[in-house]
């Protein structure tokens, strides 16, 4: 064990920071799940970033990136959070679709997919989900047909992150007839392909974080395929894998928020009650504990270890400490943590944060069903 | 000693019930969102018919004269559709401090029968809910209560994310036209209407719970995933079934607050607080809980769950913080008699 | 709603407390699960209140009893605990064996066994479990076989409650052969009759609390089936509803406990983390949300309600409620937590009280069966 | 930057763990417990076989000079077993507070080869564990350290329903003869003495975790209630994925604090509390969790949960309450740098 940083890494520390101190918008930018102009303000900082090479850092060189290792991803994400830069409306290509192609595409699919992701001039949205298949993904009954050269979609997706306004997406089809975990493929479609219909759902508080898209005889080439035809389910646990994992929710993320708690606190913590103080150091005790954590799985896969299913563990954990978090952070705001927007006080964000953490041990496999998988799998309890 | 509700109790919040069913429907709170509108005028004048916005009124004022149980029931019944109008601050809070400060005031008439809409800028919440459809509002100036027509202040709206709860800042000048209690008789005012704005956000929390309950049980009943209703997991199950118990242990709580309100000693300010932070916490957990039951669609605009997440994290911070409240308890705990015989002091059982 | 005692109640709990006063022991007797010694002493206190009239009080008076409603019940509750009088060694009979008694047994079967038990001339242990059954009470597998006269027992029961000292116990026994819920019969027998044999079971902390009973070719009178022949569950089932609901934890219990933590918290709170206050006044809330609830159940049941499934959500309150008040005892202790035995302290019996509020959770039904119960019961969820 | 346990350490951990479950099985346990026996001399010869009493004892002395990270995977081993012997305060506190206090006591040698145990009387800690078996104590004076021969004290037992804790008050008289560390040196070194008690029960919590969850699991495998095994309720798995979870997310801070020892300023004294309080909450968690999983057999003396039970929640109030802890913890939090790029702020992340 060796808890101390190497030269290079600590070049690479600093090579960001100051790379992010000169680019970072110093004003938030708007939603990018509210409107078109957030959305694109948003495209234009992925563009800003793939400037600098800083938007794909884990990507190797030849497809925009740097290569970077685990540990030197979680350094630079610490110094993305330390200089509160955006949050990656690219997140669903970074982490999700452009680790499966590198994976399983083919060059020509990458040489075309993947450069256009990186400079922001794709925009991914993710297709998993149906209205009969949450947690239960085999469910899934959206079907692809070949015809000739084409594929033919049809069926309707739900809980599609960006869809509102992304430019691709990618989803699992299902060959018609075909049962559960067969006859599945993993198809990549532009939103703007005729017969592709886009319904925004609205947040609780009114984003459009997620959309429904139907699907009405959608036409896009073969090569659309990622992966073997029928081969689908593979290839998306890879990425469910890599979702609920390390990848998604760095743990700079929790780290800062515990750090604007820890402010909060100082500055309206008078007359709180005795518990709020033991409160705000739990939050900081955890999110430290997190990213030990995921220092130690980090130090693991770059030495070539495999991400198992102890990835559970990590969804639990996250998505515990964020709400928990955020809550106290409203507890701290008292009466105002209600505002939609803090047009004075300068408190902003808690309750946005905190209805975006309510989602956190819904989404990527419900957290009751990673305490399956961690009773079953890491565990070994029987099934049933 | 009878912890039962009378007949009449149990009619009352039958009747209630039935009439907040009937027109407060999750569809009809999604057309109101839509619609724009502050407020369902058709259920408002229903809620006219019942008598509501004068149930706590003096006889004299034109009220029915119930008591705070009677507020509790009703306040439950609101909560449980989680209810836009803003009947339980009108009627549960401003009219009793009204009619206390000035009891020939001509807007409480008004007020009793629910033509005029009063709304309270008590001091312990920093803003005023609805006041832009009342006709006056009750405003603090130092410890003095003030009644100001809504002609005389000026709003500033600042967006709560519950879209029923419209609040504002208000500007206005006070004056010796509009002070209906001074100092000394107003500290006693607002304390009272402070520890009945608490109760009553009890009462509607009890109906918070309820209602999120029902959502989500209904829910797991029919949604499917691996082939069976979600509600056969064990898991979903049990979430649930916590909830249930959180709010059984939460409802003799407020019920009893509202029987002792009238006694006003610490014993009695200590269960009213412990009626908030038990009936807030249960329905908080429920909101939550029926979030988590819906899965992602719990998380929309679209479902339901979303109107008792957001009135749950509102009330429990309105009408005094937890912090104020958990030290309400403590000043009871440890200052007063406690222990197995005096769980109702006052009922000839002093230790 | 009325939260005034009636004359009548006062003038019952000013004589109880008067009585309690001048007869309850001064110094606490020794334990009834650890020595015979300390067996007898608490039969002898069974005596005393038996003489004074206090030891059946819901009971009719022709059993002994006062015929107290439940309400005057907790009234005397709260003056038992008030008094820090002795843990009753005879609550098997008192509130499983006599209420059952009294509904299913024959006039003979009461003049033969009430009155016996209400003097503590018979103490009695229950013996419902076995092992391979535990929450599954349907799996018991002990026989009982009709032979002229007399029925004939064999098999084994565990976690009996007070029998290594006990007189009697009563217990689940089936016909050859019969399945699940048939052929059951609610059985009484002397633990001192030819073939019983009892194997204490000791607790983590060494008492005696559980025993196993082994029956080999056990001979009791058919006089001593309680209840038809097969009819059994019902039997057991009207008993279990019984103990796992309102009467087995009187909630002056949990605010005698709650006191004494308030105590014990003004006396060493100086240094102990700003939550602890917080910690302690929940537990008073908690202790006093109960007493409301069984008051509210108690009013019900005293006009005629019944008892349904909601008294599940009784067995996971108070059993939470126990262990984190006394936790917090533990807590408050500190290093001193530990102590067996408080020597020079004073500060005696969290830890034994801690350890007891580890079964809760446990016994009558785990809280994972109780809120199964509550789902499916209360609630409507399907149960499969 | 670098996680991973090296070969040697992990190598350390397999052979210690190897002979824990060889001669520490519940059975052997529960035979140390009806013999009266303090500890189990075959046992503690197996110990003194593997060099374990010299493991963080200077070369010079004859120990293996091994650091704090080897320390806490022999304490982590030795909880997974509930171990009896006070090996982890004699090796792991007595012996490098003597060590570095006198480096030339006679004791010091016998101690490193275990032929003599040490025993420590913490200022933190109200009596002296294992105190019948030392051949010399470790005892403040103000903030003088002495050490004296097991001849010169008098010893009342103080009985911890830890069997295997066997405490006392220790009776004795300070004098120049005995006094190995003046008031200022001593200060040091009873602070080093408490965080290195702190660290080393944080290791030993992390086994008593793992020991009670692999105990429930192993019967939840095969215990059946309802024609199945119980491990297949989801209740019973969550229950248990939920302690699988407390454990991931302690381990990591514990191996941190450990590594991070050396530096003994504020931020490496918030991690070894962080790590006591995270480890110990997952053991007392955990231990519970097997109660529970166990039903009425895991109450009894017989079943082997009641072991972690114990020393969960002796280990937990041990060297530095919660209180302290999270006070230590705090200041990190409220005075030092806090934020993403400071998780290791020695490592050249300054922020």
């Amino acid at each position: 064990m060796k808890l101390e940083y190497t030269p290079a890494q600590q070049a690479l520390r600093a090579e960001a920071r100051a790379w992010l101190e000169a680019h970072a918008p110093t004003t938030a930018l708007s939603s990018f799940d509210l409107t078109r102009e957030g959305f694109e303000a948003h495209r234009q900082w992925e563009r800003t970033l793939d400037s600098g090479r800083w938007g794909m850092v884990t990507w190797p060189a030849e497809y925009g990136g740097r290569g970077l290792c685990l540990i030197e991803w979680l350094i630079f994400e610490e110094e993305y959070y330390r200089a509160d830069a955006p949050v990656r409306v690219n997140q669903n290509g970074i982490f999700l679709l452009g680790p499966t192609l590198m994976e399983f595409g083919t060059p020509e699919q990458k040489a075309r997919f993947l450069p256009a992701m990186a400079r922001g001039d794709e925009i991914w949205a993710q297709a998993w989900s149906e209205p009969q298949a949450g947690s239960d993904l085999a469910a899934v009954s959206s079907t692809v047909v070949q015809d000739g050269d084409d594929y033919v979609l049809n069926g309707q997706k739900i809980w599609s992150s960006r869809a509102v306004f992304a430019d691709w997406a990618f989803g699992l089809f299902r060959a018609p007839g075909s049962a559960r975990h067969q006859g599945l493929s993993l198809i990549l479609f532009p939103l703007t392909a005729p017969g592709v219909k886009v319904r925004p759902i609205e947040r609780m508080d009114g984003e459009k974080v997620f959309a429904e898209i139907f699907l009405d005889e959608v036409r896009v080439p073969a090569f659309n395929r990622l992966g073997e035809e029928g081969q689908g389910w593979e290839v998306c646990m890879s990425t469910a894998g890599f979702e609920r994992g390390l990848m998604l929710r760095s743990p700079a993320r929790y780290q800062q928020a515990a750090q604007r708690l820890v402010k909060l606190f100082k500055a309206r913590g008078c007359d709180l009650g005795q518990g709020m103080r033991d409160a705000v150091v739990q939050h900081w005790m955890d999110a430290d504990a997190y990213a030990l954590s995921v220092y130690e799985m980090a130090s693991r896969l770059d030495a070539g270890g495999k991400i198992g299913p102890e990835s559970s563990t990590n969804k639990i954990f996250w998505s515990e400490l964020d709400i928990g978090l955020q809550r106290t952070g409203l507890e701290i705001l008292g009466p105002l943590a209600e505002l939609a927007a803090h047009q004075d006080t300068g408190l902003g964000g808690w309750l946005d944060d905190y209805l975006f953490s309510l989602a956190g041990p819904i989404y990527a496999g419900s957290n009751e069903i990673q305490r399956n998988i961690i009773s079953e799998r890491v565990l070994g309890l029987p099934r049933r | 000693m009878d912890f039962r509700l009378s007949e009449e109790a149990l009619m009352l919040a039958e009747t209630v019930e039935r009439m907040m069913w009937e027109t407060c429907s999750l569809a009809n709170l999604r057309a109101l969102v839509l619609s724009g509108e502050p407020y369902d005028r058709g259920r408002w004048g229903q809620i006219i018919a019942l008598g509501l916005p004068g149930m706590l009124a003096p006889v004299e004022a034109g009220g029915s004269g119930l008591d705070e149980l009677a507020g509790v029931l009703v306040a439950e019944a609101c909560g449980r559709v989680a209810l836009p109008e803003p009947l339980i601050e009108h009627a549960g809070v401003a009219i009793p401090l009204l009619a206390a400060a000035k009891p020939d005031a001509d807007v409480l008439t008004a007020a009793v029968q629910g033509e005029a809409q009063l709304a309270i800028g008590h001091p312990a919440n920093p803003f005023v809910a609805n006041a832009d459809t009342a006709e006056a509002i009750l405003l603090p100036h130092g410890d003095e209560v003030h009644l100001v027509p809504s002609s005389a202040v000026e709003l500033r709206r600042h967006e709560s994310f519950d879209e029923f709860r419209r609040l504002f800042a208000v500007s206005w000048n006070p004056g010796a036209a509009t002070r209906i209690a001074d100092a000394s008789l107003g500290r006693r005012l607002w304390a009272k209407a402070l520890e009945r704005g608490a109760l009553l956000a009890a009462g509607q929390a009890l109906g918070l719970a309820k209602g999120a309950i029902d959502l989500a049980v209904d829910y797991a009943k029919v949604r499917e995933q691996f082939g069976r209703p979600i509600g056969t997991n064990q898991a979903v199950k049990h979430i649930l079934a916590d909830q249930q118990v959180h709010l059984s242990f939460a409802r003799p709580v407020v019920l009893a607050a509202a029987a002792d309100f009238a006694a006003g000693d610490n014993v009695s300010l200590a269960r009213v607080s412990h009626a908030k932070l038990a009936a807030c916490a249960a329905a908080e957990s429920a909101s939550r809980a029926a979030v988590q039951v819906l899965g992602a669609i719990g998380m929309t605009a679209e479902a339901g769950a979303h109107f008792y997440v957001k009135r749950a994290l509102a009330l429990s911070a309105a009408w005094g913080t937890k912090a104020f409240h958990r030290e309400q308890v403590a000043e009871r705990v440890f200052e007063a008699q406690i222990g197995p015989a005096n769980t109702f002091p006052r009922g000839g059982a002093a230790a």
